[in-house]
C-alpha cells in the first residue's frame, strides 16, 4: 500500500497533512473504523497522512499528546478527567469513540458469585490502577455490601492467568470485547457485571485527546481527520466484516496476531457501544459532568476540573 | 639394617605440556636411607627442582616407579615436607599465618600453634615481625618464613630446595647450625638442593650430581668428614681436592 | 577531616546534575513526565510516613531475604562447579540460559506456584541477582595460583583445604564484584517482582502513581529505593574493605 | 571427539529439564501459562520466518550497538575513574545511582527525548549493561600487582605503560567476567526496551502474544532471544579463552 | 676530574607504614663515583634492597637528599637500571616478551628488538625457550631473564639486587664474567648486593658493609686486587685476610 501512496504524492495533489495517532493499546477490532480509512483512502481523500503507533504505558497517549509528541492519542475518559484533576496536563478530548466502559467484573462461569454483592470475602485481581478499585467499591456498595470486605490484589499485566489460575475469584480491568472473548476462545466460559448497571457513571472507554497547542496548530488536520473516521466508523458499521478483514490483512501476519473469531466477538459487543444519533465521536457535557462527579465522590479527585477545559464541543 | 626412605626404579620424566620436547630424566636410579643428608649439585635447568616434583607426587614419572619407605604409592602427596624454591608466601596472610599453615591444615588448635610458631619465629631471627604481612618484609626474612613453614610440616624427610640462598654468610650459619641440629636429633632424612659446594660439602653425607638433561644417573659422592664438622674442616687438603674435583664435573656437566 | 574532603566532588557533581535537571524540567513544564528535584523533595516530605513506614519495609523484605538466597545459590552453584567438570559442563549452558528468559514471560508461572506471596517477588530478585554472583565467584575461583595450591597438596592438604585456604581467599575479590553488581540489580528485581503483583513496596507504589499523572509520586519512592540500594552498596564496599585489608599492605 | 563428549552432561541435564517441562505442562493443562515444549516448537516452526528474518535482525541490532556503546563507555568510565582520584570520588556514586532506577520510571522520558526510535531501546540496554564492565573492569584495574608497577616506573615507564602493560592484563580476567553478564543482561535489557515501545523485534513480539494469552507464542521468540543471547556469550568465553592463553599454561 | 654519579646526603628512612617503627637508614653519607664496581654486604633485613628503592627513586628519604648525577631530583623515577631481588615476570608473557619489556617501554622497534634481545638469550643459555612461559622455567632461569631484562634498559648505572643467587657456581661465574666485560667496555657503574664474600671480593673495587637497621655509616672496604682478576687471586694469602675480616664485621654486626 506504500506504493499507492507515493503515487498520489506523485501525481501532485496537495500535501499531505501528518497526523501521528497513538492507539490506547496494540490494533484490535475497536480501530478497525481507523484502519478502514485508511485502507479505503478516506484519510487520503481529506488531506491528511496518518501513522500509527503502540503505547509503552497506558499514560503514553495522554502524556505524548501533551508533549506535543504526536497529534493524537486514543485514551479513557477518567484518566483525562484524573489527568486534568491531578496535574493540570494540558489536553482536551476531541471526540467519543467508544460511549461506554468496556470494562467489566469478570469471573469464570462456575463462580459462586451471582451479584456484586458476592464479592464480599473474595479476592479480586486489577492492575492496580485506583479507578478500578473505585469502581469496584461503587458497585459492591451500591448492592448493599461491604466493599471493605473485597480483597484487592494488583496482578499487573496477568489478569487471565491469575483468573483461570484461580488464584484470585474475579478480575476487573479486563474488556469484555478482549479479555473475555480470548478466554472464551481458550475453552473458558466467563460471566461479567457491568458497572453501569450498579451505580457507575456511563463513562467513556474510549476517547481521542490532543493537547491544546497542537488543536491551536493542527485543527485542520484533526478535523480532517475526524471526517474521515467518521467514514470509516459508517464503513465498519454497514460491514463489520469487510472491515475487520482490512484490519487483519492490513498487517502482516508477523505483526498481527489476532485470531479472528475474537474480533468478531469482539466488533459485535463494540458496534452499539460506539454508534449515536447525534454523529459518531460526539460528547456530552453530562458524561463529563456525571463521570467527574462520581470521581470526586469516590476520592479519585479533589475536584472537579472545569468541564469545558477537558473537551471540545463540536 | 638401615631402612630404605626414597627409591627410584628407572624413572624417566618429562614435562606434559613439551610433549614432543626431551626427557629431563631417563630411567635414573638412586636410593636414599633413612637419616642420610643428601646434597644435589647441578647446573641451573638441570632439573634438580623436577626432582623434588616428581618426589613429592607433584609430577607423575612418565616412566618407571618411585618408592617411599619402600612401599609404592601412587599418590604421594603429604608425604614429605617440602621447601619450594620460590618463597610462595601467600600476600593476604601475616607472617605468623604463613608460617602456621601446616599446622592449620592437619587441624592443630590455634593455643597449640600460637607457642611453637612464635618460638621458632624468634629463633630465625623474625621475632616482633608475626603480624606483618610478606609484602613488608626483606627477600631473606621471605626465605626463613617459607623454611620455617616447610619445618613445621613434621615430616620426617625434608626436600629443601635451595633454602639459605637468599641469606648472608652469618645468617646462613646459624641456619644451617640449626637444621643439623634438628637433624641429629630428629633422625630426619634431608634432600638439599644448593648452588654451594662449600654448603654441600659442610652438611651432607653423600653429594649428588646432576648433569644437563636428559639425566640417567647422577654422580654420587660421599663426603669424608665426621661429625661435628667446622667451617675449618674444609680447607682440610682432601677436602680441598673434593671440591674442586666437584667444581670440574659441574664445569664439564656444563660445556658438554 | 579527610573522609568529608574525599566527598567534595561527588557532591559538586551531585548538585551539577540537581541543578540541570531542574533547569531542564522547569523549561519542559511537564511535571507529569519529568518533575523538578523540589516537586520530588516535597512529594517525598509529603509522603515520608507512608514510603518509610509502609513501603520500604516491605521491600527491603524481598531483597534481603533474595540477596540471602542468591548469595547461598550464587557461591553454592560456583562452588560445584568449581569442584566437579561434570557438573560444570551441565549447568553452565543452563545458568546463562536462565538469564535470557525476560522475567516478565514467567511470571504468570511463578504466580501459579507461589500466588501473591512474597516468594514470586523474591524469586524475580533471586533470578536477577544470582547470575553476576555465581559468574564472578567462579571465575574468582579460578584465579587461585597454582604454585600455592600445589605447596598446600604437598603438606597432605585435602581438596577441601585447599579449596578454602587458596581458592576461597583469590575469589574473595571477584566475589565482592558480583556482589555489588548483584545489590545493584536487587533493586530493580525487587521492584520488577512488585509488578507482578502486589500490596505494598516502593516500586507498587510508584508504578501506581504512574497511572495517575503524579510523576513526583512517581520518582518520590523511587529516591527511597536508590538511597537503599546505594546504602546496601556501601555497605558491601565496606565489608570488602575490612576483609581484604591485606591488600592495601601491597 | 572429546569435545563432543564433553558435552554430554549438558545435553542429559537439558533433555531431563525438557523431559520434566513437558510432564508438568501436560499435568497442569494449561498451555497459555506454561506451554511444553513441544508445543513452543511447533509454533517455532510456524513461525520460523518470521521471526528469523523480521524480529531477529530488529533486536540483534539494538544488543550489538547497546553492547558496543556499553564496552566503549564502561571501559571508558573504567579507566578515568582508575587514572583519577576525583573522577571516582564524583563518578562512582553517580554510576550506582544509575542503576537503582528502574527502567520503567524512565521510559516516558526516554521516549520524550528519543521518540518511539531505536535510541531509546538503545539507551535501556545500555543503561542495564555498561555496570557489570564498569564495576568489573575498575575492580580488574586494581588488581595490578603493585611490585610489577614500581618495576616498571624504574624503567621510566609512564603512567600510561604502567596502564597498559600492567593493569590491563591484570584486568582481563576481570572484564571478561563482566562481559559475560553484561552479554546476558543485554537480552533482557533490549527485550525491556522493546516493551517500551516497538514496532518489531522479539521482545515486542512475545509481549504482543502476551495480549493474546498464548503461551506457546509467547515463548518462541524468548527461545530465539535465549538462542542468539547464549551464541553471544560463547563468542566472548572463545575470545576470552584466546586472550588469556597464558593461564593455560600455569 | 671523575664524576659523582651517587651521592647520599646524609639520608634518612622510615617505612611510611612503620610509622612509629625504627629508622632504616639515619643521616647516611656515602658517594659513588663513575665507573666504580660497589658490592653492597650486609645481614638479612639490613636495609640492602632498601637502598636500591630509596635509589630508584621507589621511595623518599625521610629525611636528607640523594643526588645522582650531581644533581637532585625528587623524581627520580627511570634514571638507572635496576633488578629486584624477586624475578617479577609478566605471568601473561612469553620469556622474550619479558625480556623485551625495556626496549618496549623505550619505544624500540620490533624488528631491532627481535635480534638484540634474542643474541642476549642465546648467550645466557636460554636460547631455544624464547617462546615460552616463566610458569615453564626453572628458577635459575627466570633469575637470567631478570637479570637480561635489566641489561636492557640500557642504563649506564645498575644496580642489581643478589642477581646470581639461584645460580650454579658455573653458570654464575660466566655471568660474572660477562658483567665485568660489559662494565669495563661501557663504562657502566654498578652497584651489586651479594650474599657471597668471594662474589664480592672477585667482582668490585670496593664493598660496603652494611649494619643492622638503624644504619648511619656503612663500613667502605676497598678491594687491593688489579684487572683481570682469576679466581685464583682470591687466594692470595691479603685477600684471605681481607675475606676474613669482612666475615668478622658482619659477624658482629649481627649479634650486637
Ligand atoms: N614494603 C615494606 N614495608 C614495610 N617494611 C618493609 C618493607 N620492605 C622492607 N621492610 C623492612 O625493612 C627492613 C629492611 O628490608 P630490606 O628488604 O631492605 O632488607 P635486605 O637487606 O634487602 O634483606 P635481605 O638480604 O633479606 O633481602 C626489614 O626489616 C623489612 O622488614
Ligand atoms: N612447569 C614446567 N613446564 C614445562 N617445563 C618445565 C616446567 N618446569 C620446569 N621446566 C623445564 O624443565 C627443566 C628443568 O627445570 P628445573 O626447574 O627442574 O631446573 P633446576 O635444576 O631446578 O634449575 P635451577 O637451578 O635454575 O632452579 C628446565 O629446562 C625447565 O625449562
Ligand atoms: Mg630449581
Ligand atoms: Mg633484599
Amino acid at each position: 500500500n506504500s506504493t499507492i501512496k507515493s503515487d498520489a504524492k506523485d501525481n501532485g495533489e496537495k500535501q499531505l497533512k501528518e497526523v501521528n495517532v497513538m492507539l490506547d493499546w496494540y490494533p484490535n477490532a475497536v480501530h478497525s473504523f481507523l484502519y478502514a480509512a485508511k485502507e479505503k483512502g478516506y484519510f487520503e481523500e481529506e488531506g491528511v497522512d496518518v501513522n500509527f503507533q503502540f503505547p509503552a504505558n497506558p499514560t503514553d497517549p495522554i502524556n505524548l499528546a501533551a508533549a506535543g509528541k504526536i497529534t493524537l492519542g486514543l485514551t479513557y475518559q477518567p484518566d483525562v478527567i484524573l489527568a486534568h484533576a491531578n496535574q493540570d496536563v494540558p489536553i482536551k478530548s476531541v471526540g467519543a469513540i467508544v460511549r461506554s466502559p468496556l470494562n467489566h467484573v469478570v469471573f469464570l462461569d462456575e463462580s459462586t458469585i451471582k451479584r456484586p454483592k458476592h464479592l464480599e470475602g473474595k479476592t479480586i485481581g486489577y492492575p492496580g490502577t485506583p479507578l478500578n478499585e473505585a469502581i469496584v467499591k461503587t458497585m459492591v456498595t451500591e448492592d448493599g455490601g461491604n466493599p471493605d470486605k473485597v480483597k484487592l490484589v494488583d496482578v499487573g499485566f496477568e489478569l487471565e492467568s491469575s483468573l483461570v489460575s484461580k488464584k484470585v475469584d474475579a478480575i476487573i480491568g479486563a474488556y469484555i470485547n478482549h479479555e473475555v472473548p480470548v478466554l472464551e476462545h481458550k475453552g473458558y466460559k466467563t460471566r461479567y457485571f457491568d458497572p453501569t448497571k450498579h451505580g457507575v457513571p456511563n463513562y467513556y472507554e474510549l476517547v481521542a485527546v490532543t493537547s491544546a497547542q497542537t488543536l491551536a496548530k493542527d485543527k485542520d488536520s484533526i478535523d480532517a481527520f475526524w471526517r474521515a473516521a467518521k467514514k470509516g466508523f459508517e464503513h465498519m458499521e454497514k460491514d463489520p466484516d469487510a472491515a475487520l478483514e482490512l484490519l487483519l490483512t492490513n498487517q502482516d501476519e508477523a505483526n498481527f496476531p489476532l485470531v479472528k473469531s475474537v474480533e468478531q466477538q469482539s466488533i459485535e459487543i463494540l458496534l452499539p457501544k460506539m454508534r449515536t444519533e447525534n454523529g459518531f465521536g460526539l460528547q456530552d457535557q453530562d458524561s463529563w459532568k456525571e463521570t467527574s462527579e462520581w470521581m470526586k465522590k469516590t476520592g479519585l479527585i479533589k475536584q472537579v476540573p472545569e468541564l469545558t477545559e477537558m473537551y471540545i464541543e463540536e | 639394617m638401615i631402612k630404605t626412605v626414597l627409591h627410584f626404579d628407572s624413572v624417566s620424566f618429562r614435562y606434559p605440556k613439551q610433549e614432543k620436547g626431551p626427557l629431563i630424566y631417563d630411567s635414573m636410579k638412586f636410593t636414599v636411607r633413612e637419616g642420610e643428608f643428601v646434597s644435589i649439585l647441578g647446573p641451573s635447568g638441570a632439573g634438580k627442582s623436577t626432582l623434588f616434583r616428581l618426589i613429592t607426587g607433584l609430577e607423575q614419572p612418565t616412566g618407571g616407579k618411585i618408592l617411599l619407605n619402600g612401599e609404592y604409592f601412587s599418590n604421594r602427596l603429604g608425604h614429605v615436607g617440602y621447601m619450594p624454591q620460590q618463597d610462595l608466601l601467600m600476600p593476604w596472610r601475616t607472617i605468623w599465618e604463613n608460617a602456621a599453615l601446616p599446622l592449620q591444615i592437619k587441624g592443630s588448635k590455634q593455643a597449640d600453634m600460637r607457642i611453637s610458631v612464635e618460638e621458632l619465629l624468634k629463633e630465625f631471627g623474625l621475632g616482633g615481625h608475626e603480624d606483618r604481612y610478606p609484602a613488608e618484609l626483606s627477600g631473606g626474612m621471605r626465605q626463613r618464613v617459607s623454611f620455617l613453614r616447610t619445618i613445621l610440616t613434621g615430616s620426617q624427610v625434608l626436600l629443601l630446595d635451595e633454602p639459605f640462598s637468599a641469606l648472608d654468610a652469618i645468617t646462613r650459619l646459624s641456619m644451617q647450625e640449626w637444621l643439623l641440629k634438628q637433624w641429629e636429633k630428629r633422625k630426619k632424612t634431608i634432600l638439599f638442593i644448593t648452588h654451594d659446594v662449600n654448603e654441600a660439602l659442610f652438611l651432607s653425607e653423600r653429594i649428588f650430581v646432576l648433569t644437563d638433561p636428559p639425566v640417567s644417573r647422577m654422580e654420587d659422592i660421599p663426603v669424608p668428614l665426621d661429625r661435628p664438622r667446622t667451617l675449618k674442616a674444609l680447607d682440610i687438603p682432601e677436602i680441598m681436592v673434593l671440591k674442586d674435583r666437584l667444581i670440574d664435573q659441574l664445569r664439564t656437566k656444563a660445556t658438554t | 577531616m579527610k573522609k568529608w574532603r574525599e566527598h567534595t566532588y561527588s557532591f559538586i557533581l551531585l548538585v551539577v546534575v540537581l541543578v540541570l535537571w531542574e533547569a531542564i524540567a522547569f523549561n519542559i513544564k511537564m511535571t507529569f513526565i519529568l518533575p523538578s528535584p523540589t516537586d520530588i523533595l516535597m512529594k517525598l516530605w509529603e509522603l515520608k510516613k507512608v514510603l518509610l513506614l509502609e513501603h520500604l519495609p516491605a521491600t527491603l523484605c524481598i531483597i534481603l531475604i533474595g540477596l540471602g538466597i542468591s548469595i547461598i545459590l550464587g557461591v553454592g552453584l560456583a562452588i560445584s562447579m568449581n569442584s566437579s567438570k561434570i557438573i560444570e559442563k551441565a549447568f553452565y549452558p543452563l545458568i546463562i540460559f536462565s538469564q535470557m528468559i525476560p522475567t516478565i514471560a514467567l511470571a504468570p508461572i511463578f504466580i501459579l506456584w507461589f500466588g501473591y506471596s512474597i516468594w514470586s517477588k523474591v524469586l524475580v530478585t533471586v533470578l536477577i541477582t544470582f547470575f553476576p554472583i555465581t559468574i564472578n565467584t567462579y571465575d574468582g575461583l579460578r584465579a587461585g595460583s597454582n604454585d600455592l595450591k600445589e605447596l598446600l597438596l604437598t603438606m597432605g592438604a585435602k581438596k577441601k583445604d585447599v579449596f578454602l585456604l587458596v581458592n576461597v581467599p583469590s575469589a574473595m575479590p571477584h566475589f565482592f564484584s558480583g556482589l555489588k553488581v548483584a545489590v545493584t540489580l536487587s533493586v530493580i528485581g525487587a521492584a520488577i517482582g512488585e509488578w507482578l503483583g502486589a500490596q505494598a513496596g516502593l516500586g507498587y507504589f510508584s508504578r501506581r502513581m504512574m497511572t495517575q499523572f503524579d510523576g513526583a509520586g512517581v520518582f518520590a519512592p523511587i529516591i527511597v529505593l536508590s538511597a537503599m540500594g546505594i546504602m546496601l552498596f556501601l555497605l558491601v564496599k565496606w565489608v570488602e574493605n575490612k576483609t581484604l585489608m591485606w591488600r592495601k599492605s601491597e
